[in-house]
């Protein structure tokens, strides 16, 4: 194929289109006015004959960027799909016909919204360059997992079976992580009676018999740079020995640490050597080894045992932890079935607020629990005394009255608090060429934006997406475990594993230049004119997952396996020196000033309106599939992100004459929704500094509005672009029409 | 206080909850409850529990062996399978309460003046003296347990219905002089006090 | 369907909805060759009859949306609809899968346009409404359905609608001579994502459920509270179309049951605890929802969810399994029975409208299962230990969508093991 | 049809001159229409009911009703046994299944026995009456006897407890049984749709001993069957039809109010569609008299 640029345009006659608009009017527009090579109609554009049709051309007449000009990018993906071009959607079924009335006084502007969207189609195909990959990376079938629990070992071992080579590292001397410490764990198939062999020991033999796994112990990370793909790992073991690895992705699975019980003294803690945790008792039971438990103090054989849950858990109090940690219900189900193993008549009570096994394991192993006589009360501890024997108060929910217990041991189930390492809000990043690593990082990542990966809440890693849970603010760094969330070992194994899968993905996406999720599959990277860029680090600071380092001399510096493609570097950039090869400043501005702008006396104003690819054009979509009107001075563009605007199309819109500009976005916030973490957040950020260069122009604010646009907002996204029609129409149109 | 309470206390001084699983009719399920609680709403006479069936459990759990022994609530049972059927742990609550009442009358502990206790105690000599029940003298028995004088004015008040039944013909005076029985009255007879000589001796091995 | 190309290197993928579609594109996106198979006429499954996602209030569809993108950018990944597993023979790196298509007499022609739909007139239960409303005998299952393709009902063949939809598309897209066909597919790994489906809520019989108006299931309630449900997102009792502001909300419906579900579903808690937002969204400080419960199961970080819901005054918690629903004749309204088990305080509770939150069942009976896997008690399918069918999302345990994800994506590399091992691929 | 023989246990309430008498006049005109010969237990004793708990233990209770069907094991071997009375079938069946699962409560049952020379297997089916006519007739089968619909009457059917719960009859459920109702409309009656205390308790073996409580029971029982418009309450359980019928009196000094409802057995609705007299159909045992079924009894 030669490089010269070749445009074919096509517009379709099919759904209605034909009846409403004048098709050969477009037509005409599309080859005389946008300049596209090759134009044609078709009465049924997607059938296998108008499919054919344009891939003749593509063969024979060298098109090679090919404008649709029919139905949303949404629809018939299937048919529009052509190797080695780049494919450009005209919407003019949901975007023109679908939103305006039938009638013959609306036909005008219907008629002059299809030949808008017909110019931009063709306009957007002139400013693309079909991706290829950079090159930047190769296939690094290697990768690091970091710790050496169950999650690390579960996620090493999973993926060494799908053929990969695996280093981990572990700081302790021995790989086991919590669970090796554990007598038993929590049954995770049927019937689920009794407490299980950890499986731990058999983790280890498979590691110990897995060639394409090494590991190391008692080493931690010094320095992660790079990129997935071609990330370079230090590994520095206690000595200060440290050898470097390269690898192609990351699993952090550093796990947890339990709570510090110090913070419990009104249970007892540090009173009494028989006031424990349950990852104490674990100790106790394996030294017991299946025999009766003795408690510290005296080493007397225990009797009676109270568990007390929820210590220092799902509480406001300063110091507790606000979350359920998950595993404990279970945990203490399963200690109290030690004692009661070894012998049936200890009596062990478990006071709790809500009992929480869940699933077909979970409700199974309570009963199991209950035959085996273990006693559940709903209470409330107010106290643990300690002077002269246990008395443990607490408030019995159900028979509604204070009382106590006088157990030989109280054990406390006081949750987890994730090893996620520096919080990168509190700790800076050294300044370029001045690294540093720092004992309390995990990764002690190189990136300009901090050490370790960002936390989502409660120091927890994890995904803020219910839908992509492996979803992290680092490209191909991939927590699992209860790094991530609270969860017990059966969770973390399904955990690891699925994160292995990740990891594995992100090496093949790497090696091909692909992006990952939710772009994934997308080739485009970005790119900037190191001339025009004034370091102002705006685009380094602003990329919501880290992907953008500073060189020595303060430029910007690309890692494209670490970009998603979002495009907010792009929409940051004051000078408009970032751009990719299908989405560009251009292939979005070029759209914005190739439509006609009406006399300002024809009363026909034109309203811009960006809106994300993600909610807010589905949802305009779908507004279209149900017949809701909106304006037809509106002209819709999809942006990958809000994040991605750049204000310069903005105020070239109000420059060109353009009445209003809506801008719709994800929802931002704690609950935000924006697929790019903060690309909504950003834009409106932006948008207000926007009010400033109204203002310098002379124009109302009221012009330029931004909004969050949920995917379900079918009848409200309309409304927001007549909402606007309206403020127009009370304020009058724009003063800059040429 | 009874002696076999004596030794049922000496011998599960720790544990009421033990004592109920050796010694109740279906005792060994009162640990399974799960604390819903929808047999107390379930039952129809659900407001006239002082304990209702859940809190009885929950009540043997916490060791509260008076106060469930000597309580009139299990007494309110009318066997209506309700729980049972709603009981989403499968816990035979019906039989436990019928067992709790039981266990607490042979310990002498069920309250003297509950009218069903007594009600019960009667139905059951009344039915084992012949083998069946004689309505009749059930019914009589029933309205003098409170003493004479309270017997006359509940005869009175159910003269009404007494007079129907007798005049359909589903009652007969002459029950009171003989009335239905089994022929192998004796047989019967054996066969019980075989049977409670066994429960006896269980309950023995238990306590000793 | 002599197009579909499979070998025992590609991934079968039972299941479209949430668990299916992210197996079946986590391991498309690691290069793998994958056929998904679902067996209505839209992927989405479950998901995409709910409203919003617990903890974030966020669209369901929005995922979705995501999704069916990344399946229509990927040619790794082949979607086939209307098809059911009808049975798996061989073993693992090798199977062979006879699957049984359905027509849905309407050919790839179909631009979605909807002029067959305006053609037809019989009216069926809407399934994707779970009845609560009616739809066409030619429709599209729902608006973000994937493929974006009309169906026809079969039980208007041979009616004078079925002339009429072929009559009124202009593209030829509609072939009502479509016949059932079976296909034979040899396949390295099947991941099985069938997910589930409500507990019938009628066995549920103290609560009435088949007996009273006012007494709706969560999965209807999720329908009622979407601006595109039958409804319009107006939160309305059944039996007289007034607003619902007072709604009890009955934890355990079927589920922790040895009557019904023996497990725990874990979602309902979390479920009923979102729903009391769209009461509060919809009636603001009128509206009013009563939890009845047994345990609150808000597992893990999102318990503090819960406990903004318990600092809501218009949400009240009673720690009690409701004994038994009577409807008030003369208002309509369910009155429920019960007992608050702290403290043992009886309530006879009238509410405008009753939710139950119904447990997950697996959706193919265990009796039913056409492939050998072990299956427990509870009918969901055990971690194996041999062969290569694995068990993804809500067929594995009673899990949440993050957890069924979570599921779904581990089972995609227990896959990708079989088929790289088949391939004799080393990294 | 055939001719259908069942081992008979019919309880102490259904004895001549028991409360019951008139349920097994029905009955036995029942089962002439339907050809069915109940062969009775020999020396039959009482089950003890639900009530019996405090006097009687647990083993002396089963011993009751493993007597009972011991009798009937050596007299009418390999008969189902069937009972009319609710608490008969539910003890017996109890017995039944207890014995069966737990092999030690078998062997000290049997040892009990054994002082009257007698041995129990316990393997055989105890069943209602009811559950004869619906599983081994059918309601087809129970139509095609009708001679005398009863046309015109509108019945409340009251299913009560122990004929409902725990064992129930196959395919009902326990909250909402619907095979009175059926059987109503078999009849050629009215049922009482959506009668919402077919299942609640009437006090049972307490109204003696709590009569109040009881009687509060009652009052809605019927209460409801009045709110449905019905003419009469229609029951299968001997203590239902007793304490819903009898107390009205007592009931109506209470609470003022003026209940003169009918209650009466299925047995009976058949036995007057089938066109028994009212003799032959108990009806002259009611306290409050079936009016409406005499009249159609006479015709």
């Amino acid at each position: 194929m030669s490089d010269e640029m070749k445009i074919g345009a096509y517009i379709c006659k099919g759904c209605g289109i034909g009846d409403r608009l004048n098709t050969q009017q477009m037509a005409t527009i599309a080859e005389r006015e946008a300049k596209a090579n090759v134009v044609r109609e078709h009465d049924y554009l997607c059938n296998a004959d108008g499919v054919a049709m344009i891939q003749k051309d593509i063969d024979e007449e060298g098109v090679n960027r090919v404008a649709i000009i029919a139905c949303s990018r949404r629809a018939k993906t299937e048919a529009f799909n052509f190797d080695g071009v780049a494919v450009i959607r005209g919407n003019i079924r949901e975007g023109v016909i679908w939103v305006r009335p039938d009638t013959e006084e609306a036909q005008e502007t219907t008629q002059e919204m299809a030949e808008d969207y017909t110019r931009m189609a063709v306009f957007e195909a002139r400013y693309q360059t079909p991706p290829k990959p950079s090159g930047q990376a190769g296939r690094n079938p290697h990768l690091l997992v970091v710790g050496g629990g169950i999650s690390g070992m579960t996620a090493a071992i999973e993926a060494a079976k799908a053929g990969y080579q695996v280093t981990l590292v572990e700081k302790e001397a021995e790989l086991g992580g919590t669970a090796g410490k554990l007598f038993k764990r929590v049954p995770n198939a049927h019937p689920f009676k009794d407490p299980m062999d950890t499986g731990v020991e058999a983790l280890k033999a498979a590691i110990e018999a897995d060639d394409r796994i090494t590991v190391h112990t008692s080493s931690t990370i010094t320095k992660t740079s790079g990129a997935p793909g071609r990330f370079s790992v230090d590994i520095t073991r206690e000595s200060g020995e440290t050898i470097t690895e390269n690898v192609g992705a990351i699993i952090q699975a550093s796990g947890f640490k339990p709570y510090d019980a110090n913070n419990l003294p009104e249970l007892g803690y540090g009173k009494s050597p028989d006031v424990v945790t349950q990852i104490e008792l674990e100790a106790l039971a394996k030294a017991a080894n299946g025999g009766p438990i003795k408690r510290p103090s005296d080493g007397k054989e225990v009797e009676s045992v109270v568990f007390v849950q929820c210590a220092g858990q799902r509480s406001d109090k300063e110091g507790h932890l606000p979350y359920c940690s998950g595993f404990c219900c279970n945990a203490s189900i399963k200690q109290a079935m030690y004692f009661k193993d070894a012998n049936p008549n200890v009596d062990t009570v478990v006071l709790y607020t809500d009992l929480r096994t869940p699933g077909a394991g979970g409700e199974d192993f309570y009963r199991a629990g209950q035959e085996k006589g273990v006693i559940f009360t709903k209470g409330t501890v107010s106290e643990v005394e300690t002077g002269g024997g246990l008395k443990v108060k607490f408030k019995d929910l159900i028979l509604d009255e204070d009382t106590e217990a006088q157990p030989d041991l109280v054990v406390l189930a006081t949750g987890t608090v994730p090893n996620s390492g520096v919080d990168i809000e509190e700790v800076p990043q050294n300044e370029p060429g001045e690294w540093e690593s720092d004992p309390n990082s995990v990764l002690n990542l190189a990136y300009r934006q901090g050490k370790d990966l960002p936390l989502l809440k409660h120091g927890f890693n994890d995904s803020h997406f219910i839908c992509f849970p492996y979803e992290t603010r680092r490209t191909g760094i991939y927590t699992a475990g209860p790094v991530r969330r609270p969860m017990d070992i059966q969770q973390a194994i399904e955990d690891a594993t699925g994160a292995a899968l990740k990891s594995i993905q992100a090496i093949e996406n790497a090696a091909q230049g692909r992006a990952a999720h939710p772009r994934s599959g997308d080739l485009s990277y970005p790119s900037f004119r190191k001339e025009g860029c004034t370091q102002c680090k705006r685009c380094t600071v602003e990329c919501p997952f880290g992907a953008i380092d500073e060189d020595e001399e303060r430029y910007p510096q690309f890692n494209e396996s670490r970009c998603r493609r979002c495009g907010t570097c792009m929409g940051a950039c004051p000078v408009r020196v970032i751009s990719f090869e299908n989405y560009s400043v251009d292939s979005v501005g070029q759209q914005i000033k190739n439509i006609e702008i009406p006399d300002e006396f024809d009363e026909k104003p034109r309203i811009l309106v960006l809106a994300c690819e993600n909610d807010a054009y589905p949802a305009l979509d779908m507004a279209a599939m149900k017949g809701i009107e909106y304006s037809a001075f509106a002209r819709v563009i999809p942006v990958r992100c809000l994040g991605s605007v750049n204000t310069i199309w903005v105020t070239d819109a109000l420059n060109t004459g353009y009445d209003g500009v809506v801008l719709m976005g994800c929802q931002k916030g704690e609950n935000y929704q924006c697929h790019f973490v903060k690309g909504s957040e950003m834009a409106h950020y932006r948008m207000s500094k926007v009010d400033d260069t109204l203002e310098q122009l002379n124009l109302e604010k009221e012009r330029v509005e931004t909004y969050e646009v949920a995917i379900t907002d079918v009848e409200r996204a309309p409304k927001l672009i007549n909402d606007m029609a309206e403020t127009i129409e009370k304020i009058g149109m724009s003063p800059f029409k040429f | 206080m009874s002696n076999l309470n004596t030794q049922m206390i000496e011998k599960y001084r720790n544990s009421f909850l033990r004592e109920v699983e050796a010694n109740v009719e279906e005792g060994e399920w009162v640990k399974m409850c799960m604390q819903c609680g929808v047999c107390s709403g379930s039952c129809p006479f659900g407001p006239h529990w002082e304990h209702p069936p859940q809190e009885i459990f929950m009540m043997i759990r916490a060791g509260k062996r008076d106060d469930v022994l000597t309580s009139d609530s299990m007494w309110m049972c009318t066997s209506c399978y309700n729980c049972i059927v709603r009981c989403p742990r499968g816990l035979p609550i019906t039989h436990i309460m019928h067992g709790l009442a039981h266990y607490a009358h042979r310990l002498g502990l069920a309250p003297k003046e509950n009218p069903t206790h007594k009600f019960a105690i009667k139905f059951w000599d009344n039915l084992t003296r012949t083998g069946r029940v004689n309505e009749l003298k059930l019914g009589l028995a029933l309205y003098f347990m409170n003493g004479f004088s309270e017997g006359i004015k509940t005869s009175l008040k159910m003269k009404d219905i007494g007079l129907g039944m007798w005049k359909t013909k589903r009652l007969s005076p002459m029950e009171i002089v003989g009335g239905h029985k089994c022929k192998d009255v004796s047989g019967l007879h054996k066969i019980l006090a075989k049977a409670r000589e066994i429960e006896e001796s269980k309950a023995q091995k238990f306590s000793g | 369907m002599s197009e579909i190309v499979a070998t025992n290197q590609t991934i079968l993928v039972v299941g479209g909805g949430i668990s299916g579609m992210t197996a079946a594109l986590e391991a498309a996106e690691c290069g793998k060759q994958v056929i998904l198979l679902e067996k209505n006429p839209s992927l989405g499954g479950r998901v995409s009859q709910l409203y919003r996602y617990f903890p974030k209030m966020c669209h369901p569809t929005c995922g979705v949306e995501i999704n069916y993108r990344r399946i229509k950018a990927n040619r790794n990944l082949r979607v086939i609809t209307m098809a059911e597993v009808a049975s798996v023979s061989g073993d693992e790196g090798n199977y062979q899968v006879k699957v049984k298509i359905s027509p849905r007499y309407v050919n790839e022609n179909c631009t979605a346009c909807g002029e067959c739909s305006k053609a037809v007139e019989a009216e069926f239960d809407d399934e994707y409404n779970y009845g609560l409303g009616k739809r066409k005998g030619a429709y599209l299952p729902y608006a973000m359905a994937y493929p974006q393709r009309y169906v026809i009902d079969p039980r208007i063949l041979g009616s004078d609608d079925a002339g009429k939809a072929k009559a009124a598309c202009k593209y030829d897209a509609i072939d009502l001579e479509q016949q059932e066909q079976e296909v034979d597919l040899n396949v390295g790994a099947i991941i099985w994502a069938t997910g589930w489906r409500p507990y019938d809520a009628a066995k549920i019989q103290p609560y009435g459920y088949d007996r009273i108006a006012n007494v709706i299931t969560s999965v209807e309630f999720e329908r009622m509270a979407d601006p595109y449900g039958p409804t319009g997102g107006k939160i309305l009792r059944p039996s007289d179309g007034k607003e619902a502001k007072d709604i009890a909300f009955i934890q355990c419906a079927g589920s922790r049951d040895r009557n019904h579900l023996k497990h725990c579903s874990r979602i309902c808690c979390m479920a009923s605890l979102k729903q009391t937002h769209y009461v509060r969204e919809k009636y603001g400080d009128d509206g009013k929802a009563t939890i009845y419960y047994i345990d609150i199961r808000a597992i893990d970080r999102i318990d503090d969810f819960h406990r903004k819901v318990k600092e809501d005054p218009n949400v009240t918690f009673v720690k009690s399994k409701v004994a038994s629903i009577v409807e008030d004749k003369a208002t309509g309204n369910p009155v429920l029975r019960g007992v608050n088990t702290e403290g043992y305080h009886r309530y006879e509770n009238p509410h405008d409208l009753v939710v139950l939150a119904v447990g997950m069942e697996p959706s193919v009976p265990a009796d039913q299962f056409p492939a050998d896997v072990t299956i427990n008690e509870e009918g969901f399918i055990e971690p194996t230990s041999q062969g290569a069918i694995f068990a993804a999302g809500c067929s594995s345990d009673a899990l949440d969508v993050n957890r069924a994800v979570q599921s779904a994506t581990a089972s995609a590399l227990r896959a990708i093991q079989v088929v790289n091992r088949v391939a004799g691929m080393e990294g | 049809m055939a001719k259908k023989e069942y081992s008979f246990y019919p309880g102490c309430s259904s004895q001549k001159a028991a409360s019951a008498s008139n349920y097994q006049t029905s009955v036995l005109t029942m089962c002439e229409t339907l050809d069915v010969q109940l062969n009775e237990i020999p020396d039959w004793n009482c089950c003890s009911a639900s009530i019996g708990y405090a006097g009687g233990g647990e083993l002396p209770r089963l011993a009751l009703s493993a007597r009972n069907i011991a009798l009937s094991e050596q007299a009418n071997p390999g008969q189902d046994i069937v009972a009319t009375c609710a608490a008969c079938w539910l003890a017996t069946k109890e017995t039944q299944e207890r014995l069966h699962d737990d092999s030690s409560l078998m062997e000290e049952t049997n040892q009990a026995l054994a002082e009257a020379g007698l041995e129990v297997q316990a393997d055989g089916n105890i069943r209602h009456m009811v559950e004869v006519l619906i599983e081994d007739f059918g309601f087809d089968e129970l139509g095609k006897h009708v001679k005398k619909p009863l046309e015109g009457i509108k019945i409340a059917g009251y299913v009560g407890c122990q004929t409902n719960r725990p064992f129930g009859i196959a395919g009902e459920s326990f909250e909402n049984p619907m095979y009175l109702d059926k059987l109503v409309e078999t009849m050629g009656a009215d049922p009482v749709e959506n009668y919402d205390k077919k299942v609640q308790c009437c006090g049972g073996a307490l109204a003696f001993s709590e009569p109040d409580k009881s009687q509060a029971l009652i009052k809605e029982i019927i209460e409801a069957a009045y709110d449905g418009g019905a003419d009469m309450i229609v029951t299968p359980c001997p203590v239902c039809q007793m304490n819903v019928e009898v107390y009205q009196g007592q009931i109506n000094q209470k609470y003022n109010t003026k209940f003169e409802i009918p209650v009466v057995y299925y047995s009976q609705l058949m036995s007057v569609a089938y066109g028994a007299g009212v003799k032959e159909a108990g009806l002259d045992g009611q306290v409050i008299r079936a009016t409406k079924l005499e009249e159609i009894a006479r015709k």
